[in-house]
């Protein structure tokens, strides 16, 4: 197994898979000659010339249309959002385009398309730039939402992501690029829709995803010490969602806390907490309490947004209470 | 200069275009078709059978005629909600789109999609959509695949006057214009989005003029003389196969009735007498006259064609009012590929 | 008290708060020479003028940005989306200009406009006009989203919505216009943020909002007949959420059901069913169901259509089951 | 025409410009002054002292000193995130501006917007805005707000060449047009979006040229010349105070350092000889030369104000240094207006 940063096991996700198959282009902002805003793309045009890594005028909601276009009639775009937040002026294209083709023509169009980039929040990058949407794009039927916390599921979801005939949003982080972590050598795919237990544990469960996965997994050694056993799953899919999996780690453990990098209201873990309180019922000790961002848009300084953000201590603390701990 | 909802344009080309006799007889068919198709639908629509919003596309028969007959079967096509008249002269048949109408399990999009979105994938007819501008991009982007498969398809993307002041106007057209893409945009100017004229949404009403912002010429054309559309799409594709780029083609049509159904046929924001204006100058009444002079047409041949569609139209009610509804299962099917792939 | 329709009741609210601010304009497509898509602007032409009661171009994310241009320096613009579907293009300049310009300028510019219109879907619309995006609207901090269901309502609220200094989603029904209502005839206004009790009750709470109010009270006349008294709670904000009414009456009833347009995931009904089971856990004796819409993009056909759509019937249904009584 | 990409702009009217002689001493320490607190931003942000992104305005100067002096204090301006430059020159203190790229609560937005979102409502100086082409509709609102009262105010709207080929771009001054709004949307041409140059992006190189589909003028200006960028802004004031309607202006400038802090010098999009080439007609060299040639500058005079202007972006920095973080508090204040309303 290689080591291997976030950044480059998207990269070689895409190469591989453009190599793989001559359907597949990228396009978007600063992707080709820049080698894209976050190096994501590094060495693709020069391996696959300016057809197949195509640079775009700044214009997300025309060049997401071109690429369910493209897809409607057999290739395979990827298109990036140079961040997710620019989506917004995109999404009328994702969601009453891309999600709604294959039912509104009766099932005889296919979208496979991949809208991708990073989400959420960065350092000091204010209010309109920290963003998290997966909420809102897990709520469409039509899409699938993928978000991975490490290099290896980052390759191999992006490789289903790409070969996957329906429109898929996959959702990666600014401050995921320069993660490291191992990588197999060998030709592999991760399925969408399974979610991953991060850490095994018996007494409480910490279900998060995306940036959330590494401090779920620093709180959880943390309360190890304090003789807390938690258990991690990083659901690394949003929609559709892992049910089973979340559903038997709680019928083990009977807590459950959700931390997620956007906002509380019906927010990702709004869902979750829904789902463990229909489905799990009587297996629940304590209310399943969620850690969120704070409920106001991104402020500019540092300490303000530090503490507007999800960390390994407010996790803790969140699984102390649902342990009658605190 | 004036725009169509002043008076009835004067053909710009018109007189200088080339007569297409050999298949003036086909076009008169087809446009008589849509005429009377449309007219069943809004009867059919008054009688609760179809639903939803319906946008006929009665007046406006020799855009669609004229600019599809251009086209090579692999060309893609792409509409606005008004979209049954480019869905029959593609080749879609009465009797799927009637059905799709009715919601049944025998229209085009299987009673999913309704009137605004006719979808024939083995027809490369990609919709009928209904966000304004929406399909705009979706155009550029089979033109952006045959250019990336290098083919020398074309893609035609259809929408109204009221588009081209929407953002995905600007975008896909910059797009098309810059990295010139095999497509076509036709501006179907039938001098109102809604209610509103085209003066009073769009600073200039010479929309045409706009192709120049993106690098493509922009053609005004005369909608109401269908010899005069194909002349001009002629030259579209032309440009297109050649790897000239895009054209922006501004063809003036009118039409007749309300926006929709929900619509007055003509409401406060448009005076009798200039629907009758341009009635006088009825696409299908221009086409006509043409075969008359040329001896192509007389008035029992008038006659069994309009019985000969009558029928046809008659037959595609009939099937659809006897095709069933989809499987209640259906509700669930095609949101995502069957999971074995399709 | 006069009996009006919703639509003649929004009028009014427009037509009294024109008359009352100077400030106050309408801009939208259709609404001015055509008197409204849905006629809720008739007659405000004639009577406040052109620069009051606007025609726009198709240019929703344009129009959309004017109005808060001039909400910053002082207007109080009523931006009309001839239906919310719409809102998608122009949803830029409601989350990222809208709902941040007074945190990013540290309180220094207040944005008080309405962004309103019909909301959900209406009959046979097809699956681009027929969306409900209550839970995107209220997952943003800095929006107020507001959905009544009865002309009082809608009318009290309206006005409320124009004088209040924030950007409020105000989120009609095509499906309620034409309902009729008694609406008081002295001026008065009925405070955002406040739930309504639509039918009192002890032993289950039905939550609902908008176009689920009065298939939730029809439930609740069917439900009595078999011996089950239903509590209706109409949330008419959504954001911020009324948590104090709907915690007081499941403390009450111990059992919720939560009936939305919508679909299911990240819903308004997810986040309503995490608060209970947060802040209610030990009064529950059953988990909280949910009806919403089926989650599949809205098919034309009228039977389908009528199959994914919430009703009486699914919400007894549900009623039942919580009351163990199927 | 060429773009600024290719040579530096020779002046369409610098040399039939008036000369605003009298205002050159404010202009020229304006520029110098911004110059000199851009790199001082530039070395704070190396040691950690701003966060986030920070885009530099050095080499432009000239367009926001030629512009703003342009207008009254009752105008509104609004900007992209490169807006450094327009808030000194709407008169902004250092003090505050820098105080805000600290985070710190003295700063114009109390810390809470940071480089990308400077605002003061005081002088109408209406943000910082971070959406490419975000402002520009907002810009026509203020406008709009002006001929809503009769007020003869002007708003003015900067953003990138890049942001011209956004949706935003093509609605806003679309109905700028159509209901002639006393707009000015500056297109501050720095030949430039991050990497990708203006004919990588645009379908045309003249920018100018999308004013006719808007019915507006659309005028070129030499964005190194600090007269001509004055006087091509005089007019299109005079037009917007006038009732005439808005004014496309694309100011050919040149951004010098990279498109933000965290984007090398020049990377490879560009060269170091085109730097070299636009250095050769820095606006401040070009307006001090001419302040020389009348006899208003000299070295003493020049050593004095750049003593001066060290000085006063020294004391910014101390300021933004000491001052004090925002309270805690504050993280939850200005989401809604206090409840008593404001
Ligand atoms: C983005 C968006 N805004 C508003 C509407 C509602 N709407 C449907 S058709 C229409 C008028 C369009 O006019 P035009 O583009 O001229 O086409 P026409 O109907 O005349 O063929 C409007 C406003 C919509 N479908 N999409
Ligand atoms: C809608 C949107 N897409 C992408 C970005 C990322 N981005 C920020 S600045 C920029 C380049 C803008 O170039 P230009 O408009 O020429 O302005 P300049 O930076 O040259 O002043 C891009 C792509 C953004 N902020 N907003
Ligand atoms: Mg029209
Ligand atoms: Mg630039």
């Amino acid at each position: 197994m290689a080591t291997l940063t976030y950044r480059d096991a998207l990269n070689q996700a895409l190469r591989e898979e453009m190599q793989r198959d001559a359907n597949v282009f990228l396009m978007g902002e600063e992707v080709a000659e820049y080698n894209g805003a976050y190096k994501v793309s590094r060495g693709l045009l020069d391996e696959f010339g300016p057809m197949r890594v195509v640079d775009t005028p700044i214009a997300e909601l025309g060049f997401a249309g071109i690429g369910v276009g493209a897809a409607m009639v057999g290739l395979r775009p990827i298109i990036e959002m140079m961040t997710m937040n620019f989506s917004l002026v995109a999404i009328d294209q994702i969601v009453n385009a891309a999600a709604k083709m294959r039912y509104m023509s009766g099932g005889q169009l296919a979208v496979p398309i991949v809208f991708r980039g990073p989400g959420g929040a960065a350092l000091q990058l204010g209010a309109q730039h920290s963003q998290a949407f997966e909420s809102w794009y897990a709520h469409i039927p039509g899409l699938k939402v993928v978000m991975p916390a490490t290099p290896a599921d980052a390759k191999g979801l992006l490789k289903s992501a790409i070969r996957d005939d329906d429109p898929v949003v996959f959702i990666e982080g600014e401050m995921l690029y320069n993660m490291k972590g191992e990588v197999p050598d060998e030709e592999y795919v991760i399925p969408i829709g399974v979610a991953d237990v991060k850490r095994v544990g018996s007494q409480v469960t910490i279900i998060c995803h995306s940036k959330t996965v590494a401090p779920a997994l620093n709180a959880a050694k943390t309360l190890e010490a304090e003789g807390i056993d938690a258990e991690v799953i990083d659901l690394r899919t949003i929609r559709p969602l892992d049910e089973q999996a979340i559903l038997a780690s709680v019928a083990k453990t009977n807590r459950c806390v959700i931390a997620e990098e956007g906002w509380p209201f019906a927010g990702v873990g709004a869902q979750v907490a829904d789902l463990i309180q229909r489905e799990a019922f009587d297996h629940l000790d304590s209310p399943v309490l969620r850690v969120h961002q704070a409920d106001v848009p991104m402020p500019y300084n540092k300490h303000l947004e530090k503490a507007a953000k999800v960390d390994a201590t407010k996790i803790a603390a969140a699984v102390r209470r649902v342990c009658y701990r605190d | 200069m004036a725009v169509s909802t002043d008076k009835p344009p004067r053909s710009k080309r018109g007189s200088g275009a080339p007569a297409y006799t050999s298949e003036w007889n086909d076009w008169l068919r087809m446009m008589l078709l849509m005429r009377r198709f449309e007219e069943k639908a809004g009867e059919a629509y008054s009688l609760g059978q179809i639903g939803g919003f319906c946008h006929l596309y009665i007046g406006q028969e020799a855009v669609a005629v004229g600019t599809i007959s251009a086209l090579r079967d692999d060309d893609y096509i792409v509409s606005a909600y008004r979209e049954h008249g480019q869905a029959l002269a593609r080749g879609m048949t009465p009797r799927s789109i009637m059905a799709e109408l009715f919601g049944k399990a025998t229209g085009c999009s299987r009673g999913k999609g309704g009137s605004m979105h006719l979808f024939d994938a083995s027809k490369n007819f990609l919709g009928g959509h209904g966000i304004v501008g929406g399909q705009i991009p979706l155009g550029a982007g089979f033109a952006w695949a045959a250019k990336y498969r290098g083919t020398d398809q074309v893609s035609i993307c259809y929408f109204g006057d009221a588009a081209a002041n929407i953002g995905a106007f600007h975008e896909a057209l910059n797009m098309a214009g810059l990295w010139k893409l095999p497509a076509i945009f036709v501006i179907e100017n039938n001098g109102y989005g809604m209610g509103t004229a085209v003066k009073r949404a769009a600073a200039i009403t010479d929309l045409a003029e706009r192709g120049a912002g993106y690098g493509m010429p922009g053609v005004v054309v005369d909608g109401q003389d269908v010899d005069a559309v194909r002349a001009a799409t002629d030259e579209a594709v032309r440009r297109a196969r050649a790897g000239e780029g895009p054209t922006l083609m501004d063809i003036r049509c009118y039409r007749y009735v309300g926006h929709s159904m929900s619509d007055a046929p003509h409401g406060t924001y448009r005076t009798k007498d200039e629907v009758d204006a341009f009635r006088q100058r009825d696409p299908i009444e221009v086409l006509a006259a043409r075969m008359r002079e040329a001896g192509m047409l007389d008035d029992d041949r008038w006659a069994a064609l309009e019985a000969e569609i009558a029928a046809e139209v008659a037959d595609a009610v009939q099937f659809a009012e006897e095709s069933p509804d989809p499987d209640p299962s259906e509700l669930y099917t095609d949101v995502l590929a069957p999971v074995e792939g399709r």
